[in-house]
């Protein structure tokens, strides 16, 4: 069962908090506030997230996961390769000498860390993307965006009450 | 020639084990059989070593060594060769030795930099104009003879170096063959004032000096470390000196104008006023007879008037360390008092001499540290000693236009002859000139013909040193490696061949100089003490040690040198226009100048400058500050010879009045290692000799210096603190009574 | 004076910034050429000195760093401010910085880059550079992890790959705003590429923000680490005058001081070329100044703190060093350093020069150079004068090699940096929307409140 | 690079050398120069140069300090001011202090200078890359680098010159570090040899070049563990320890009446040379 969207185009959040709310209070069928709502904004607004509800972030982790990772791939590599490698012996000092190796050891955690919590943030966001069939480039200039999906009789419900929040423009993806 | 004879050699009999030292470094290797120009298979095989057909001797990987004797300088170390793949890589000591005992000193070592060296002569060279034209051995034979042609024996002169041995004997036979007796044997820096004041003192010339055995040595000038007669020999018995007997280190004092490196390791250095080291050796026989030790009448009278107040006074040195140094020498004995050349270089340079081996007469010390050397039972293969005085009458011959034909050998005077003598444009008055060189120096380029030599390294020969160690040894001299060059001859061959133009049937047993070599020792093997052992056997052991030491009996020694005739001049005047004393030095490894195109000797600072690479003015620091003269000021120094420029630099072992320029550097030729680097100061002495011998006074040049307003950078091994330590615990020092050396290992 | 004018439109500030990426003022060009220039003077030297060897720079034993390893340090040390505009004033939620961080990440970046190629063109066989990177061979061979040359390879490495990776993700909205308002072509493909399909959801958002936070609180320490590294290369060794435990403290202050400096020069110059007058506000550069000073008071009593540890402690060494830097043949370069380190930065305590756009621009060369000075001055006077007074040498100075592949990094860096701010938004659109936003947010509350209290 | 390999000899891996590690068995070569006998005469610096390749480097590169003396004598004056040096200089031959705790090896980035089994500081110019850190952390200052490409360079060794090379040493291009190997191309052989007959290099059979040349035999070299060896009864008697930064003798008051001392040994790098101090007569 195919589903459509729909996006509008609104001013400013205040609009945009305005018509999730009603969204949020109106059961539509075939709309589920929670899966089908998408809010577009130019910038990162705390306040977004608020009125969409706490949805839970995973990329600390990944983070953690990726800085000790980092850590102890970092430690043991670098005391393998040493003591594998005891030729290479230094006056004065142990084959596997522990402030150097702490040193970088503490360096591949920061390694791990970033490059697992980008990753962390790709997968989690969802990037690279295929852009969404509905799409304005207003909103990468000044305008908030909410992107529905629904099913097709949902949709004129939806319009409605986009309309009634004076939605500045409201696209809607073309019927098969 | 030799190439091909030695070729022939070489299929007549195959090798055997017995044999391969014989033929060693004389067809050596298969390397170098190819000249220039070679179109055929043959070409390039001088840098192919084959081991497929590898030579006996040659084992891949593996180094052998060959025994030989050092060229460097006449001390006669006897070497080592380290060879490899027939190609000689190092020169060490032979430890059989009794003078180097294995040890080696820079100059030495360099010697396979002279062997290398890129600009060695490789073909004879016959002046067209300007140019030297490259032509064949054979016709430079030829042209000799013709040149000789109606010539009588008083019209031929021969300039050599200090010779020795059986090049001696061949040279004395050849001059002889050509009615001459013309042989002018020249060093520039030879001890020749010591041996007059010796033979006068000891009755030898070159008595031995037993450093060693010495409690106190005093030295006056005589840089036994550096340059002065056998330095590595001196070297190990200093060595040995300073541990000292049971315990008793052994007290260095030297007494000079100009620190040697012998003075840089003195316990006391005392700085004398240019020229008063006699006035001070009878200064000190004075104050010994004043504190009771006995002088002989003649002594007595001639130490008259020598109070402390007056040497003092006239040396410059205290009389509280005139008073210490005579105790010490009081109370320890035997000491050795030294003579050399700094004391030596004066017009009364003998007289100096004289004054301090009056010294050692009066320590008692001869017969003590002083010995007969052991003499040579081979009077004609003994040295022939080189010296100024003969340099002199030559210039004056030429001066004559005396010589139609002038050989040269092993001696470079128009770079070491002395500016005052204007020797390069007396030797352009002489016919035709025959150098033999290994380089083109100053002189072969004056040269009508320059015949190459063979280095020392791929040449044979003897060698009798002049200062015999313990007993009296031949040295041998044996080729380390095949030919470097194919158009070099051998000097000895040379005068073989120049020899048999003259009188060859007396020489035609001999196809070579290695053959007359063997002969004519395998003649006298009964007088070497072999007399029981079969030729071959003898002659392989003589090439594998190297030397041989001979049973000759020991010279008489006198011990009465008599005070009669010594006669000291005052203190000199100074001299208000040149109002310092030059003092040119000899430094240990540039000596006269001949080896300063050895890369390493350039590179290789010297040790009291640390400077490299260039001629140097040493200057008081405090009369440095007087004359507003720093560290790199470009000096003009005159003297009424002439004059040179070269940089300042501050030194405190000098004395104020004087400056010093080292010898060796400045030369216009002798390849690209020395040309163009430094200067010379033997350009600018005056003609002034020592009266009693006529040998040059090297010390008697004065000088003004001014400062031309340049200012260039020193290029020395030293950094910016000078060589002083800044507190740092680096070279530290005790004095004797902090340390107990008898307990050490 | 405001930071930024709350009433400008979103719109226009999207315009204004992507005029930049098209048409910048004639100087850019001018800039651009320039640095050409002196990169290829710099690549020059580089290839004859590849070829002939590292003599021609005129090093020599004991002055093995010339002004390779001296500029080295310059340039790392310039990276740190990047660092501490974006991430520690992110994390103190100073939104000043959001019209400026951009281009000093950039700086970041770049003058790391050009850091590391000073590491070399300093070592002596370029072509075997690879043996410091640990990777398994079959020979079994392993850099030494001992040496704090490694080390600063794996924090320049970290830092490096850090400060792109925080650049980037950084720059992913505004790439999406360049890729919605661009003309097809190359730039339209390859901020398309870049952007990710970046849309502005709420959970792209979500999850940036965080990102974002995250790597902001690993590159504080980062940065700490990586200059205290650099600092241990001297203060790991055994040398006087390095072997100083104040050292990484010291560099740390060092480099957010040179940073700041250069800050302050590269906002003067965009904000002419790119007429970013609207957004690189004076009362920011106020900010910036400010902090300026700050970092130099710091900086300034670090080195007191080292110079006294030394002139109080027992070390005669590095004291004879200490002596050295200040009366030898060094003096000029070290009091110079003094002066534009600790002396000139004073004039940025004055309001009235904390606006004054010429005054700034000089003063922050000044302050630049005496940066560069005070590595210089780490590095060379030390080995003139070591422990071993045999081999002082305080007479070397550097060849026109060495002053040339200096010039030409600052050639590199800033061809860099210019291409780079015509390729991307050098002030980040989203953030200086949010600053405006809040602001003006702000403004309304502050509103609302003083009508209430009528 | 097994973490097993790790776990299972962690407390050898964590032995500090030399302190507590095993001690150097059968070798550890150790040098004592006695700059009394030293003349300052340069002859062990030529035989240095002669074994070891070292490049004349030529006037204005000295100029420039790029001089590679591996072996360099320093001649020093008194520290207080003088008008004449009465008690002559003072000559120090100094090189590579083979130092047991080196500075040097611990900075290397690519560990190409490292501590042999044989108690040696050891050069690999294959793996070097030329950073100089080595050099920068030396407190000696003796290592040198190849500013140049002398094996190319005309004026250092052209046709001829070069055949005096010495095979058994490897001709140093440009770009890498090198310093004073103790000869150890002579050390390897005669271990080698030794090994063969199964025993260990006895006391004299090997010589450094500087020690074979030195006139005055200045300079002594062996087996620093073999009780045989001269070196060792040297240290012995002189009661110079190893592995100290401060010699017991040197804490008696008034010092000691004993010569030996190692330069710079407060820095702790064990050196593994020492020097015998000069000695000058009191009497005069």
């Amino acid at each position: 069962m195919s589903k459509r969207h729909l996006l509008a185009m609104f001013s400013s959040f205040d609009e945009a908090e305005l018509v999730v709310q009603e969204l949020r209070n109106t059961s539509i069928k075939g709309f589920d506030v929670n899966d089908d709502l998408v809010v577009k904004s130019p910038i990162e607004h705390p306040e977004v997230e608020e009125f969409l509800g706490e949805k839970p972030v995973y990329v600390q982790w990944f983070t953690l996961f990726g800085a000790l990772m980092g850590g102890l791939l970092g430690f043991f590599l670098i005391s393998g390769a040493q003591a594998n490698f005891f030729e290479q012996l230094k006056g004065g000092k142990p084959i596997v000498p522990f402030p150097p190796n702490f040193v970088l050891t503490y360096e591949m955690f920061i390694l791990g860390g970033v490059y697992i919590s980008v990753l962390g943030f790709l997968i989690c966001a969802g990037l690279p993307a295929k852009r969404s069939p509905l799409y304005s480039s207003s909103v990468s200039e000044d305008k908030i965006a909410i992107l529905v999906k629904s099913e097709a009789g949902a949709t004129s419900t939806l319009r409605a009450i986009f309309t009634k929040h004076q939605a500045l423009e409201i696209q809607e993806e073309a019927g098969k | 020639m030799i190439d091909s004879s030695s070729i022939k050699q070489l299929a007549g009999h195959p090798f055997d084990r017995r044999d391969f030292l014989k033929v060693l470094g004389w067809s050596g290797a298969a390397v170098a059989l190819s000249g220039c120009g070679n179109t055929s298979i043959e070409n390039g095989k001088e840098t192919v070593v084959s081991y497929v057909e590898a030579a006996d001797y040659v084992i891949p990987g593996v180094a052998v060594y060959y025994n030989s004797t050092c060229a460097q300088c006449d001390a006669g170390c006897n070497i080592n060769g380290r060879v490899r793949e027939g190609r000689v890589l190092k020169l060490e000591g032979n430890a059989a030795s009794a003078i180097n005992r294995g040890k080696m000193c820079g100059l030495g070592q360099a010697g396979v930099q002279h062997h290398y060296n890129p600009d060695r002569v490789r073909e004879p060279l016959l002046r067209k104009g300007d140019k030297g034209e490259t032509i064949s051995w054979d016709k430079a034979y030829a042209l000799i003879a013709e040149k000789l042609n109606g010539v009588s024996g008083e019209q031929v002169a021969f300039l050599s170096g200090a010779v020795s041995g059986h090049l001696k004997v061949l040279l004395g036979n050849y001059l002889e063959s050509l009615g001459s007796k013309n042989l002018y044997v020249y060093e520039a820096v030879a001890p020749a004032v010591q041996r007059a004041a010796n033979k006068k003192a000891y009755g030898t010339e070159m008595p031995r000096f037993n450093i060693n055995k010495a409690k106190v040595v005093l030295s006056f000038g005589a840089d036994f470390l550096g340059s002065w007669v056998s330095p590595v020999h001196f070297s190990q018995q200093y060595a040995q000196f300073r541990k000292g007997v049971d315990g008793q280190r052994g007290v260095l004092v030297q007494v000079e104008s100009k620190m040697t490196l012998t003075g840089a390791n003195a316990d006391r250095w005392l700085v004398v006023r240019p020229g008063t080291e006699g006035i001070l050796a009878l200064g000190i026989i004075n104050a010994l007879g004043a504190s009771g030790v006995t002088l002989s009448g003649d002594v007595a009278a001639a130490v008259q008037g020598y109070d402390k107040a007056r040497v003092s006074n006239d040396t410059g040195v205290s009389v509280e360390h005139l008073d210490k140094l005579v105790a010490l020498l009081k109370e320890r004995t035997p000491s050795l008092v030294l003579a050399g050349s700094a004391a030596e270089g004066y017009a009364h340079g003998s007289q100096n001499a004289a004054a301090i081996n009056l010294l050692n007469q009066v320590l008692g010390n001869v017969g003590k540290t002083i010995e007969a050397s052991a003499s040579v039972p081979f009077p004609q293969m003994i040295p022939a000693k080189g010296n100024t005085a003969a340099l002199k009458t030559l210039n004056d011959d030429l001066a004559a236009g005396k010589y139609k034909v002038l050989f040269t050998y092993a001696t470079n005077p128009v770079f070491t002859a002395p500016g005052s003598m204007k020797f390069k444009a007396n030797l352009a008055k002489a016919g035709f000139k025959v150098a033999f060189a290994h380089y083109l120096d100053e002189t072969a380029l004056e040269a009508d013909l320059v015949l190459p030599l063979d280095s020392a390294l791929e040449d044979w020969g003897t060698q009798v040193p002049e200062y015999m160690a313990e007993g009296a040894q031949i040295n041998i001299q044996q080729p380390l490696m095949e030919k470097l060059h194919a158009n070099t001859q051998g000097m000895g061959d040379i005068l073989l061949t120049l020899v048999k133009q003259r009188e060859a049937d007396k020489y035609k047993d001999f196809a070579d100089y290695y053959g007359y070599l063997r002969g004519s020792l395998l003649t006298i093997k009964g007088a070497l003490g072999s007399g029981g052992t079969d030729d071959d056997t003898f002659w392989d052991e003589t090439l594998t040690s190297g030397i041989i030491k001979l049973a000759g009996s020991a010279e008489q020694l006198s011990g009465n040198a008599s005070a009669a005739g010594l006669q000291l001049p005052a203190a000199a005047a100074a001299d208000a226009q040149y109002s310092f004393h030059l003092i040119p030095s000899v430094t240990a490894y540039l000596r006269d100048g001949r080896h300063t195109n050895q890369p390493w000797l350039q590179e290789s600072p010297d040790p009291l400058t640390t400077i490299v690479w260039d001629s140097w003015v040493e200057i008081h620091p405090k009369k440095a500050a007087e004359l507003g003269i720093v560290e790199g000021d470009v000096l003009e120094v005159s003297s009424r010879t002439g004059s040179i420029r070269a940089q300042a630099y501050l030194f405190p072992g000098i004395h104020p009045d004087a400056i010093s320029i080292p010898l060796g550097r400045g030369h216009e030729a002798l390849g690209r290692y020395a040309k163009g680097y430094g200067v010379n100061p033997f350009q600018i002495l005056d003609a002034v000799f020592d009266q009693e011998t006529g040998e040059l006074a090297l010390h008697e040049t004065r000088v003004k210096i001014s400062k031309v307003g340049q200012r260039i950078i020193v290029v020395k091994d030293e950094g910016a603190a000078g060589g002083k330590p800044e507190q740092r615990r680096i070279a530290l020092s005790k004095s004797t009574d902090q340390v107990k050396l008898s307990e050490e290992v | 004076m405001k930071d930024i004018r709350e009433d400008i439109a979103w719109a226009k500030i999207n315009r204004d910034v992507l005029v930049s990426l098209e048409n910048p003022r004639k100087l850019y060009w001018v800039i651009v050429f320039g640095a050409l220039s002196l990169f290829s003077v710099g690549l020059g030297c580089e290839i004859y000195q590849y070829q002939v060897g590292m003599g021609v720079a005129n090093l020599n034993n004991p002055n093995v760093w010339g002004l390779y390893i001296a500029t080295f340090i310059f340039w790392i040390g310039m990276s740190h401010s990047g660092t501490l505009l974006s991430a520690i004033l992110h994390l103190m939620h100073a939104d000043w910085r959001k019209p400026i961080y951009r281009f000093a990440e950039a700086m970041t970046t770049f003058s790391l880059m050009t850091a590391g190629l000073f590491v070399m063109v300093h070592i002596g066989r370029l072509w075997q550079f690879y043996y410091a990177l640990p990777y398994p061979n079959d020979r079994g061979t392993w850099p030494n992890f001992q040496s704090p040359l490694l080390w600063d390879a794996m924090a320049i490495f970290t830092y490096l790959s850090s400060s792109v990776l925080f650049l980037y993700v950084g720059m992913i909205p505004d790439l999406a705003i360049c890729r919605d308002n661009l003309h097809k072509g190359w730039r339209k493909k390859l901020y398309t590429l870049l952007a990710l399909g970046w849309e502005g959801t709420d959970r792209q958002w979500r999850n940036f923000r965080v990102t974002y936070l995250t790597i902001a609180c690993f590159l504080i320490p980062l940065a700490v680490s990586v200059h205290s590294i650099v600092a241990s290369d001297f203060a790991m060794s055994q040398q006087p005058g390095w072997h100083v435990t104040s050292f990484p403290p010291y560099f740390v202050a060092g480099a957010l001081y040179s940073g700041c400096a250069a800050i302050i020069t590269l906002f003067i110059i965009l904000r002419y070329v790119f007429r970013f007058e609207d957004y690189m506000t004076k009362s920011i550069l106020k900010k910036t100044v400010r902090l300026t000073f700050a970092i130099a008071m710091v900086w300034t009593y670090l080195n007191a703190v080292e110079f006294a540890a030394v002139w109080y402690g027992h070390d005669m060494d590095a004291k004879a060093v200490l002596i050295q830097k200040a009366t030898g043949p060094f003096a000029p370069f070290w009091w110079g350093m003094v002066f534009c380190g600790s002396v000139v930065p004073l004039m940025l305590a004055f309001k009235r020069f904390q606006t004054n756009i010429p005054v700034l621009f000089a003063v922050s060369l000044l302050l630049n150079l005496g940066m560069w000075l005070e590595r210089w001055m780490i590095v060379a006077p030390t080995f003139s004068h070591g422990y071993y007074p045999w081999v002082w040498d305080n007479d070397q100075w550097p060849s026109l090699i060495q002053w040339g592949m200096v010039m030409g990094s600052f050639g590199w860096f800033t061809l860099l940096f210019m291409v780079f701010c015509k390729v991307f938004p050098s002030v980040s659109m989203y953030e200086v929307k949010e600053m405006v936003y809040h602001r003006s947010l702000h403004l309304k509350k502050n509103e609302t409140a003083g009508q209430g209290a009528h | 690079m097994s973490v097993s390999n790790l776990l299972e000899n962690w407390s050898q891996f964590r032995h500090f050398h030399p302190v507590d590690d095993k001690p150097h068995d059968p070798y550890k070569w150790a040098m004592s120069i006695d700059i009394d006998a030293c003349s300052g005469c340069n002859a062990c610096s030529v035989a240095c140069y002669a074994e070891n390749n070292i490049p004349v480097v030529g006037k204005e590169r000295f100029q420039h300090g790029q001089q590679m003396h591996w072996m360099r004598i320093e001649r020093y004056w008194p520290d207080h001011d003088f008008d004449f040096p009465e008690q002559g200089a003072e000559f120090l031959p100094m090189m590579c202090q083979q130092c047991e705790a080196a500075p040097c090896e611990t900075v290397c980035p690519v560990g190409a200078t490292n501590h042999t089994a044989d108690g040696l500081n050891s050069q690999i110019y294959n793996r070097c890359i030329g950073s100089r850190y080595c050099s920068a952390n030396c407190p000696f200052k003796v290592r040198y680098f190849n500013w140049y490409d002398y094996p190319t360079d005309e004026t250092v060794w052209p046709a001829e010159m070069n055949r005096q090379l010495n095979p058994d040493v490897s001709v140093r291009g440009k770009g890498v570090m090198e310093k004073c190997t103790f000869c150890v191309q002579r050390l390897r052989a005669a271990e080698v040899t030794a090994k063969g007959e199964g025993r260990i290099v006895r006391e004299g059979e090997v010589q450094t070049a500087c020690q074979q040349a030195c006139p005055t035999s200045a300079i002594s070299f062996g087996n620093l563990v073999d009780p045989e060896s001269r070196v060792h009864k040297q240290w012995q008697a002189q009661q110079v320890e190893m592995n100290v930064d401060e010699q017991e003798k040197d804490k008696e008051p008034g010092g000691s009446h004993l010569r030996g001392y190692r330069i710079l040994e407060e820095l702790r790098p064990y050196p593994s040379v020492m020097y015998l101090e000069r000695v000058r007569e009191s009497a005069i």
